[in-house]
């Protein structure tokens, strides 16, 4: 008898989906990725490192509303509040919430609501512009291969053998001349030119090793027999690229990107406290740091404000990305 | 199935087909162009409904020689020709409806799905691409899916959620979406285990019969060619060196090296009292295909090379001896007696 | 002389009690004779390690002008006259020269008799001609851009004459009739001569061994130490000259074993290990005026360890009186809010006091007045300023000016500046400028800017108003490029040559009284504050003072105490 | 593998002409005015600035002036100014604007500081870090395992320059329990003194990288742990410890130590923060210096040293790795 | 597959002639030197325990094979690994006795368990590429596994590592000895393999699917080699395979193995010319023959089981066609145990069928080739 339509099979074949291990077995339909972000629903830590983000994405957002409730604002100096010596006569107060700067007599409260702003805009924006060009280009080198691909792997080893650190130093000085006029420009647009460059050189840094990395995918993928399937059938080259291989891309993408948002947190602090970075009048934590090194003994919560800013960011961001890592790739797990 | 050969032009025909791939070699200082003779002149013809085998050791050509039929390779020279029509210089554009003609389904289950795709959006992709069943495509795809037994149900699915054998369906009902008139089949069956295997087989038993489907099948287990197909062709490093009918392959091989492959087949006779065959050893490796050896390419482990295997390559031709579509590539074919002593019982 | 580089965010100098110091009379001593008198519990031996953020721009003695520099080299080239510092006060005493130089009737040439017997550390002997190619060699501006200038306006054929590489040796300015004279011929009479010869540029040079701008990875020295090796921007490191004579030295002292100076670092940092002075860190002096944040720490036994002293500068906002009315910049003199801007600058009592005339009172003619608004002090009055602003007819006047944006002191001290300026009806607009560039911007007059152009304060090139208002305040400075205020009143150029045309002894009192006509009648500057020194030094640092020419500890008397 | 070398050693020559072009092109774009740069700090008379100019090439055209640049990288070049030629041998990567002296030179000057700081570093981060991972790895599940995997996720979670900072003003500042970071030649000051100057950084920097370190070789192992030649050597029956250090280690430390090839080469070129922080005179604090001086010379040839090291690394990570890794030598 | 509904052939009670044994003795009735009973091994997950064998017992004499046939995931590797103890005790749930040569090795330290390891047993495994390890030369890991078992120089175990490279037929053994393993083709990597399991004379060897990766010409090759090494040393040789045909051709003894178990058990020739499970009935009917020209295989149907969820009484009975020809509910309530089938021969199987001969005889057996 004919096993195709043998009734007894599809018995079996229902049976059978319930034998396999790899299969889950209350609801189907499911594809990897939302398995994959379902399994990070369950993971606690995840939760809790994700409420910790959001906090400091509501500090960020929430900014003036929280600081028109204590009255403040992050430029206002108080310099009554300061000694001689510069050291604020008060500690947190009602009106102060976490007291005032040294020398200027800055809300700090204000300054450090203010200073996540940076930080976390740099970060989303560089993290999700590198990724979208890390991913068009790695796609591109991989599928198309030939000349194409020697060109963008050239392209990315060459922006990979460049020291980070030493040319973001190089181009922001380099960067705010070309960007205008010294002339031309306020104290506010010469801040702003900041943030952009650093934004740039997130963005420089950040798409080649990305690149790289979808670029090897690719090339492994584009092996794989459904895509050598999909040809087989006549599936158009485009086609193949986003419907077959993009989405297989997924994970990498994704964990690329959450381990990309603590790094560039770090980095854009790091700029900025070397004093490459940001300047002011925009307040962030890298140059609350900064300044604050000096009174450290004296005015300890000056200091620990940003610092515990920045650690618990990047805290949360950096065990948000592993569980993600985990959720998409469980062979990794620790 | 009776195994009658199409007559007229057959469906399919390839001719003096040749796959290199160039490489680079790393030895010296300045990279010599070298060449992967992977196939290297092979010609059949396959006819409506008609089934060849391809066997041979691994990395004689096989699956690339299935790859340049498919136009997944562009074949180096020679002809595929799909009823008249040559596809091998074909650009892709005017390729495309011959990828309705022209069917594949591959060996591993796993890595020929995509992970990211519902069963359901695998199936209908050809169905969208070839713009077939518009309208119509659940319809068509439960369809399928219950053609190659499965639960159309299912259709939600995502490949992870099916085993082995029911993913080798989903891979066949893809290629049987555009109704194909030939499907090459590069070892469909063995990655899965005995048991499955053969439901797997009879899906493509009956999928022939009920369809009139004509099949390149490519397999490294004899057992399964013998089963399955008309036609049996055995390739060598990238050349074939003995194709006939199945009968005419499995009980009178001529060529030594069909000979010695057939006699390393471990099989059940030796519990069921069938006395003993000769066995033939055959010593060493196969040579790599990126320097074969002159003339004969199996000479190096043949038994019966004699310097002219080492100056002259024998042609593929048919030897009247050996009966109707019998072609042996060989200077010295013989038939072994004591090697098919089994086969008849 | 302009501060250290760094003079613009770090303030220096400063006196031990809370009145500013009488001003110090020009004092010389031409009999004066080495070896100098040895200090109370002087030591001999070890190294004494200096620390500092800014680095001395040049060790080249024809190019050094900053003070730093300047009180480095003592310790290496020895000049034709030098500072004692007796009692905190600088007086005037022959060094390689036998006395403090002749001048003829007419003024216009003077002679100095040479010391004999003085050796280079390599032992060949000082000869006359190599101070007269050292003072050629001065000529040389195109390649010793950043030394001083006084010879370029007062030596003879000053205008023709451009150095020894390009015009060759052949210079009437300066003669050596024999080996121990020389003789220095000028165009105008420059009665402070005695007092130019301090700088390092008339330390002698022999021709041999000069290597254009790499003499100073290897100069021929005459003081106690000389060159182990020099790393510029990073380290100098000196050891004792065996040459030295202290018999011929009248000022300085050869007890420590070896310097080094180390640049670059943190001077925050710095001072808190200057303070604990853990290991090398107790002979170690760090000249960066203190910072507030470190003036907690000085209490019980590290009170010693601050080194209070004077220092010759005084620190301004500039106005250009070319592009602000008069009746505006006394408007912005109204608004000005010193108590936020001392205190966004980080000055304190130690390092600063609020400033109300331009001659700092460590320089002679010092005078006490105040002119209302102009005292460094209090908190502005917007309002007044408005209501004056109003009354001008000028409210909205843009003021304008550069500021380093990535200095956060700089910068805020903008912020506030805006903030006041805004609140009484101007309209402000900063331009943010790299730090390192600043100079470059505030010292070009015609940038379209109108405010706080360089210099920024004024150093004594000695204790004398004539190297103070003839510099600043003439029509020419502005060509200069060394004015305050870009006046170009002939009436002024006329009332500051009288004074200079006096003799030496009656100018003091008329620079005082000029000090605070021009003040009064032109506004050209909001004194801000007189800059004072005050620093952390090891606790095993001995004879420590500070000197108040530089602003800056005398290193040629430090021992280190065992 | 000698033509992969070669091929390696071209692009990797390519990648620096590459840099060396950008760098130059930088000049260009900015508008940064070399001339007046040089041309000292207030007054800058025109004359003065036209031969600054004219001494730079900056009046002839940017073809001539980058052949003049490339040339004085391959020949080294004479540089003329106020009259006075001075030598810039072979690679020349120019002069800084600040000192006048050959950018070379005075990176070569630093270089000692930054490479002591971070190989005594990676010796202590490669040390450790391999050591702990290797045990952890096999003690994968246990509970010793995951806190060690746990701390470090935590400590490599935070940005290295706090913990550096923090280190620096509490264990350095404020409770001096470790010796004053600083620079002391050896030469000069003997070989505790030079020790201790390093040990704070060293042990900053090592105990902090190592916990990367930690958890690569971790993975690395428990990799190596579970392939078939693993169980083969096991069912050798020789012991657990050498079936471990030997046979799993072996496999494990090759990916691990291209890692830390080509982290050394990260190291030297970001060693900013540890040298601003601990105030040792090396590349970064250069960089940092020539940046507040906007001394772009200076600038640029640390850019173009900080990628040839990158390139040379990485090359030398590669021959390393097919010396560790018969199949890559011989194929 | 067809079956006639002969329900009829089912009675409720058993045949007299079958006798209950437990414990299924050697079928080969010679002294074993390996002895396995009621071997469990469990392997706690997060889905719940695998239970990847149980109760599984058999015995192997010196100069025997016995093979161990099965499909994919029925325990094969799981159970021999459990011979050499080669499973990470922290992660393994264990039971029941493994006597090697008298010496009990469930339990057993791992020092005592390393002395048997390599020396009294040893082991080659499917995969000869990534079973070598890639950064030692082929000389120096055979020698290593001589060394961990005698007291000799290198030069000595060098010595024995080229004589072991002779012995398997490597050619130029002398050149081959300090080579790596990818410089070998597969075939010779499985020839080292060899040699370094049976450098020290090992009394057992486990070939865990040894030619499973290879092609049928090299695999002739490898399983000759096995069966002249054999003859050469009297070895017992312990075979894992899922093909039949090379268990008709090497093995002495089969034990087939499903869902963990085995089901049935015995000398080759009964196994596999009168089967009595219908497992094994499914396994031949599954093997394409040329005899039936064209005509559909009769495969097994379904899956097989989840380890961690087996189905109830006979694992089996979800796929078995002959589950009706048993009264009652019996396959599916109640686990058969593995009994002798008749008293002279020696197979045995785990299926509550009353007369499975009957059925292979009528029913199976002309389907077959
Ligand atoms: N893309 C390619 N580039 C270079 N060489 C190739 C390529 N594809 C295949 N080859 C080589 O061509 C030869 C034939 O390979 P092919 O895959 O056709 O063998 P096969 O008969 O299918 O073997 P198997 O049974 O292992 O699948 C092999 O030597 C292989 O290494
Ligand atoms: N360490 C382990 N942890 C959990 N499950 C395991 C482990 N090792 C093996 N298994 C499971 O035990 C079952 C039996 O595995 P085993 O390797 O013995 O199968 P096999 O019969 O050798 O199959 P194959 O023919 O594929 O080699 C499988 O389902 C496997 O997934
Ligand atoms: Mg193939
Ligand atoms: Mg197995
Ligand atoms: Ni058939």
């Amino acid at each position: 008898m004919s096993l195709g339509v043998d009734p007894q099979d599809q018995v079996s074949s229902e049976a059978l989906v319930a034998a396999v291990p790899v299969a889950s077995t209350k609801e189907h339909g499911k594809s990897p990725s939302r398995i994959a972000f379902d399994r990070l629903r369950k993971d606690r830590m995840a939760i809790v490192c994700a409420c910790v983000v959001l906090l400091f994405i509501l500090v960020a957002v929430l900014a003036p509303l929280l600081c028109a409730i204590e009255g403040q604002n992050y430029s206002d100096f108080h310099t009554e509040l300061v000694d001689e010596f510069g050291f604020p006569t008060i500690g947190p107060n009602a009106d102060h919430w976490f007291g005032v700067e040294p020398k200027t007599g800055r809300d700090l409260f204000a300054q450090w609501t203010y200073g996540a702003r940076p930080s976390l805009v740099i970060a989303f924006v560089a993290s999700i512009t590198s990724s979208v060009i890390g991913v068009v280009l790695g796609l591109t080198a991989g599928f198309l291969s030939g000349w194409v691909d020697r060109t963008i792997s050239w392209v990315i080893d060459f922006v990979l053998s460049l020291p980070y650190l030493l040319v973001a130093i190089a181009a922001v000085p380099i960067v705010v001349q070309v960007a205008g006029g010294v002339n031309a420009l306020t104290p506010q647009d010469n801040a702003d030119i900041r943030f952009f460059v650093l934004i740039g050189v997130l963005v420089f840094f950040g798409w080649a090793s990305l690149a790289r990395l979808i670029r090897g995918e690719v090339i492994s993928l584009r092996e794989r027999e459904f895509v050598q399937a999909a040809k087989v059938i006549g599936v158009p080259t485009r086609r193949v690229l986003f419907k077959e291989l993009l989405p297989n891309l997924v994970a990498p993408i994704v964990i690329s990107l959450s381990l990309a948002l603590p790094a560039y947190i770090v980095a854009e602090a790091g700029l900025t406290f070397l004093g490459v970075g940001l300047i002011e009048p925009t307040p962030s934590w890298g140059q609350m740091i900064a300044k604050a090194t000096t009174y450290y003994q004296a005015d300890p919560l000056y200091l620990w404000l940003p610092v515990v800013g920045v650690s618990a960011l990047t805290l949360a961001l950096s065990w948000l990305g592993d569980s993600v890592r985990d959720a998409f790739d469980p062979k990794t797990r620790r | 199935m009776s195994s009658t050969p199409a007559s007229g032009t057959p469906l399919l025909s390839v001719r003096d087909l040749k796959m290199h791939f160039p490489i680079k070699n790393t030895d010296g200082l300045f990279a010599r162009k070298q060449v992967v003779q992977a196939v290297d002149g092979v010609s059949f013809d396959l006819g409506k409904g008609q089934t060849l085998g391809l066997v041979g050791e691994s990395g004689c050509g096989k699956s690339t020689l299935g790859r340049a039929i498919t136009r997944l390779y562009q074949p180096t020279s020679g002809q595929v020709l799909f009823e008249g029509t040559d596809l091998a210089g074909l650009p892709e554009k005017r390729m495309r409806p011959f990828r309705r003609e022209l069917q594949m389904v591959f060996q591993d289950p796993y890595s020929s799905l995509n992970p990211r795709q519902t069963v359901g959006s695998i199936i209908s992709t050809p169905l969208q691409v070839h713009g077939l069943a518009k309208g119509k495509e659940i319809q068509r795809v439960q369809e399928l899916l219950e053609r190659v037994g499965l639960n159309p149900e299912h259709h939600n699915r995502y490949p992870n959620e099916f085993s082995g054998g029911q993913r080798q369906r989903i891979g066949i009902a893809r290629a049987l979406a555009v109704e194909p008139q030939v499907i090459v089949a590069d070892e469909p069956v063995s990655a899965l285990d005995v048991s499955i295997q053969a439901q797997v087989m009879n899906l493509m038993e009956e999928l022939r019969r009920d369809l009139g489907i004509a099949f390149v099948f490519i397999a490294h287990d004899l057992g399964v060619v013998r089963h399955f197909c008309d036609r049996v062709a055995v390739m060598y490093l990238g050349k074939m060196v003995e194709v006939g009918d199945r009968e005419q392959v499995y009980t009178a091989p001529q060529h030594p090296y069909t000979q010695a492959l057939l006699s390393a087949v471990p099989d059940l006779g030796a519990v069921r009292g069938v006395p003993p065959r000769e066995r033939i050893r055959l010593a060493g490796d196969v040579p790599s295909p990126i320097n074969p050896p002159s003339g004969c390419r199996f000479r190096t482990r043949c038994w019966k090379a004699q310097d002219i295997c080492a100056s002259q390559e024998p042609p593929l031709e048919s030897k009247a001896e050996a009966g109707a579509g019998h072609s042996i590539a060989c200077h010295f074919p013989e038939v072994k007696e004591s090697l098919v002593a089994e086969a008849s019982a | 002389a302009c501060g250290t580089p760094s003079s613009n965010n770090k303030q220096a100098g400063g006196s031990s009690s809370d009145t500013i110091g009488g001003a110090q009379q020009k004092a010389t001593d031409e009999s004066a004779k080495g070896p100098a008198k040895d200090i109370d519990g002087a030591k001999k031996g070890g190294t004494m390690t200096v620390y500092a953020e800014s680095t001395p721009s040049t060790f080249d003695p024809t190019n050094i002008y900053y003070t730093d520099g300047n009180q480095i080299a003592k310790l290496a080239f020895r000049t034709l006259t030098q500072f004692d510092i007796r009692n905190g006060k600088p007086v005037l005493v022959p060094d390689l020269a036998e006395d403090l130089g002749k001048v003829s009737a007419d003024k216009l040439t003077w002679t100095f008799k040479l010391k004999k017997g003085i050796k280079y550390q390599d032992g060949t002997p000082v000869k006359a001609e190599d101070f007269a190619y050292a003072i050629k060699r001065s000529f040389a501006h195109d390649v010793f851009d950043a030394g001083p200038t006084y010879q370029l306006s007062y030596f003879k054929d000053a205008d023709t004459y451009k150095g020894p590489y390009t015009s060759g040796d052949d210079y009437k300015g300066v003669e050596t009739p024999d080996d121990s004279t020389l003789v220095i011929h000028l165009k105008t009479p420059f009665p402070d001569l005695p007092y130019y010869g301090t700088f390092p540029m008339f330390t002698p040079i022999p021709k041999a061994k000069d290597t254009k701008q790499k003499y100073e990875q290897n100069p021929m020295t005459t003081g106690p130490y000389m060159w182990q090796s020099y790393n510029p921007g990073a380290e100098l490191k000196l050891v004792k000259n065996p040459n030295w004579d202290a018999s011929t030295d009248p000022v300085r002292h050869q007890y420590v074993d070896a310097w080094d100076f180390k640049w670059g670092g943190d001077a925050i940092k710095s001072q808190q290990q200057v303070l604990a002075s853990q290991g090398p860190d107790a002979a170690a002096v760090e000249y960066d005026n203190v910072d507030a944040s470190v003036v907690p720490q000085l209490t019980g036994d590290k009170k010693a360890q601050l080194l209070q002293g004077d220092s010759p500068c005084t620190i301004v906002e500039q106005m250009d009186s070319r592009k602000i009315p008069l009746d505006v910049r006394k408007a912005i003199a109204l608004a000005y809010n010193w108590d936020e801007m001392n205190k966004v600058s980080g000055n304190n009592s130690l390092t600063s006091a609020p400033a109300s005339s331009i001659l700092p009172p460590a320089v002679p003619g010092y005078t006490k007045f105040s002119v209302a608004g102009l005292t460094g002090t209090g908190q502005g009055d917007p309002a007044a300023a408005k209501a004056a602003l109003q009354k001008a007819g000028k409210l909205g006047f843009q003021l304008s000016w550069y500021y380093s944006n990535d200095s956060q002191t700089s910068s805020q001290l903008t912020q506030a500046r805006t903030k006041f300026l805004e609140a009484a009806g101007f309209k402000v607009k900063a331009i943010g400028v790299p730090k390192a560039q600043i100079r470059k911007y505030t010292g070009n007059y015609d940038s379209p800017v109108n405010m706080l152009f360089s210099p920024r304060g004024w150093c004594s090139d000695w204790p004398s108003g004539s190297s103070w208002f003839p510099v600043l305040f003439k029509s020419q400075s502005v060509k200069d490029g060394n004015s305050i205020g870009e006046l170009m009143d002939p009436a002024l150029d006329k009332k500051i040559d009288d004074i200079s045309a006096l003799p030496l002894d009656q100018q003091a009192a008329k620079w005082g009284a000029l000090d605070q006509d021009i003040l009064q009648t032109y506004v050209p500057a909001l004194p801000f504050y007189y800059d004072k020194m005050a620093i952390v030094i090891g606790n095993k640092v001995g004879g420590a003072v500070g000197d108040p020419t530089q602003g800056l500890p005398v290193f040629t008397q430090m021992f280190i105490k065992s | 593998m000698f033509t992969y070398l070669t091929r390696r050693v071209i692009s990797a020559i390519s990648v620096i002409i590459a840099t060396v072009i950008a760098s130059f092109a930088l000049f260009f774009i900015a508008p940064s005015d070399p001339a007046s740069a040089i041309c000292g700090e207030t007054r800058c008379s025109q004359q003065r600035y036209e031969d600054i100019r004219k001494s730079l090439n900056l009046d002839r055209p940017v073809t001539e002036q980058f052949a003049e640049y490339a040339g004085g990288i391959v020949f080294g070049r004479d540089y003329t100014d106020g009259g006075v030629t001075q030598h810039c041998a072979a690679p020349c990567l120019g002069y800084s604007f600040k000192t006048g002296q050959p950018v070379l030179e005075q990176i070569g000057s630093r270089l000692p500081v930054t490479l002591t700081v971070v190989l005594g570093a990676s010796v202590i981060f490669f040390g450790v870090g391999v050591t702990l991972g290797s045990m952890a790895a096999r003690r994968r599940g246990t509970s010793s395992d995951r806190a060690l995997v746990g701390l470090t996720l935590v400590m490599s979670s935070i940005p290295y320059y706090l913990v550096a900072l923090l280190v620096f003003l509490y264990l350095v500042i404020s409770f001096p329990i470790l010796p004053r970071p600083g620079y002391f030649p050896i030469a000069d000051n003997g070989p505790v003194k030079w020790f201790l100057g390093f040990l704070a950084p060293w042990l900053v920097l090592g105990i902090y990288n190592s916990t990367s370190y930690t958890r690569y070789s971790r993975g690395s192992m428990v990799e190596s742990l579970s392939e078939d030649y693993v169980r083969t050597a096991r069912s050798k029956g020789i012991s657990e410890r050498r079936v471990t250090y030997l046979h799993g280690l072996r496999a494990a430390i090759t990916p691990v130590v291209t890692i830390y090839g080509l982290d050394i080469a990260y190291l030297i070129v970001s060693s900013i923060f540890t040298e601003r922080i601990f105030d040792l005179p090396g590349i970064g604090n250069l960089v940092l210096q020539s940046f507040n001086n906007s001394d772009l010379p200076m600038i640029m040839g640390t850019v173009i040293v900080g990628a040839v090291v990158l390139v040379v690394m990485n090359l030398l990570v590669d021959i390393v790795y097919s010396f560790l890794d018969p199949r890559v030598r011989l194929s | 597959m067809s079956q006639t509904s002969a329900t009829e052939a089912t009675s409720s009670g058993r045949p007299q002639t079958v006798t209950r044994a437990r414990r299924v003795t050697n079928p080969s009735g010679q002294e074993p030197f390996l002895v396995v009973d009621d071997l469990r091994v469990e392997f706690p997950t997060a889905d719940g325990p695998v239970q990847a064998v149980q109760g599984l017992s058999y015995q192997l004499p010196m100069g025997r094979t016995l093979a161990i046939v099965g499909e994919s995931g029925s325990g094969k590797s799981v159970s021999s690994m459990a011979v050499m103890g080669l499973h990470d005790m922290r992660r393994t749930r264990m039971s029941g006795s493994i006597k090697l040569g008298g010496q009990e090795i469930v339990g057993m330290s791992s020092q005592g368990m390393r002395k048997v390891r390599g020396d009294q047993a040893s082991m080659i495994f499917q995969d000869p590429q990534s079973s070598l390890h890639p950064y030692f030369k082929i000389g120096w890991q055979i020698s290593e596994a001589y060394r961990a078992h005698h007291k000799v120089s290198k030069k000595v175990a060098r010595n024995r590592a080229l004589e072991m490279l002779d012995r398997v037929g490597i050619p130029n053994p002398q050149r081959r000895i300090d080579q790596y393993p990818y410089e070998f083709s597969g075939g010779m990597r499985q020839r080292a393999m060899i040699a370094m399991a049976l450098v020290n004379d090992p009394k057992l060897l486990i070939a865990d699917e040894p030619t499973t990766a290879l092609d049928v010409t090299v695999q002739a090759q490898i399983l000759d080699l096995l069966n002249d090494l054999q003859k050469e040393f009297g070895s017992a040789i312990m075979l894992i395979t899922h093909d039949l045909g090379v268990v008709a051709e090497v093995a002495d003894d089969v034990l087939v193995m499903y869902a963990g178990r085995a089901v049935e058990y015995g000398t080759a020739q009964e196994v596999l010319a009168s089967p009595s499970h219908p497992y094994t009935w499914g396994l031949l009917e599954s093997i394409p023959s040329v005899s039936t020209e064209h005509e559909m295989l009769r495969p097994i149907r379904g899956n097989p089981p989840s380890l961690v969820n087996l189905p109830s009484g006979c694992s089996f009975h979800p796929r078995c066609p002959y589950v009706d020809r048993v009264s009652g509910d019996q396959c599916r309530t109640e686990l058969p145990e593995l009994v002798r089938r008749d008293q002279l021969g020696t197979d045995a199987s785990r299926c509550h069928l009353a007369d499975p001969r009957a059925i292979f005889t009528a029913e199976v057996e002309p389907g077959l080739a």
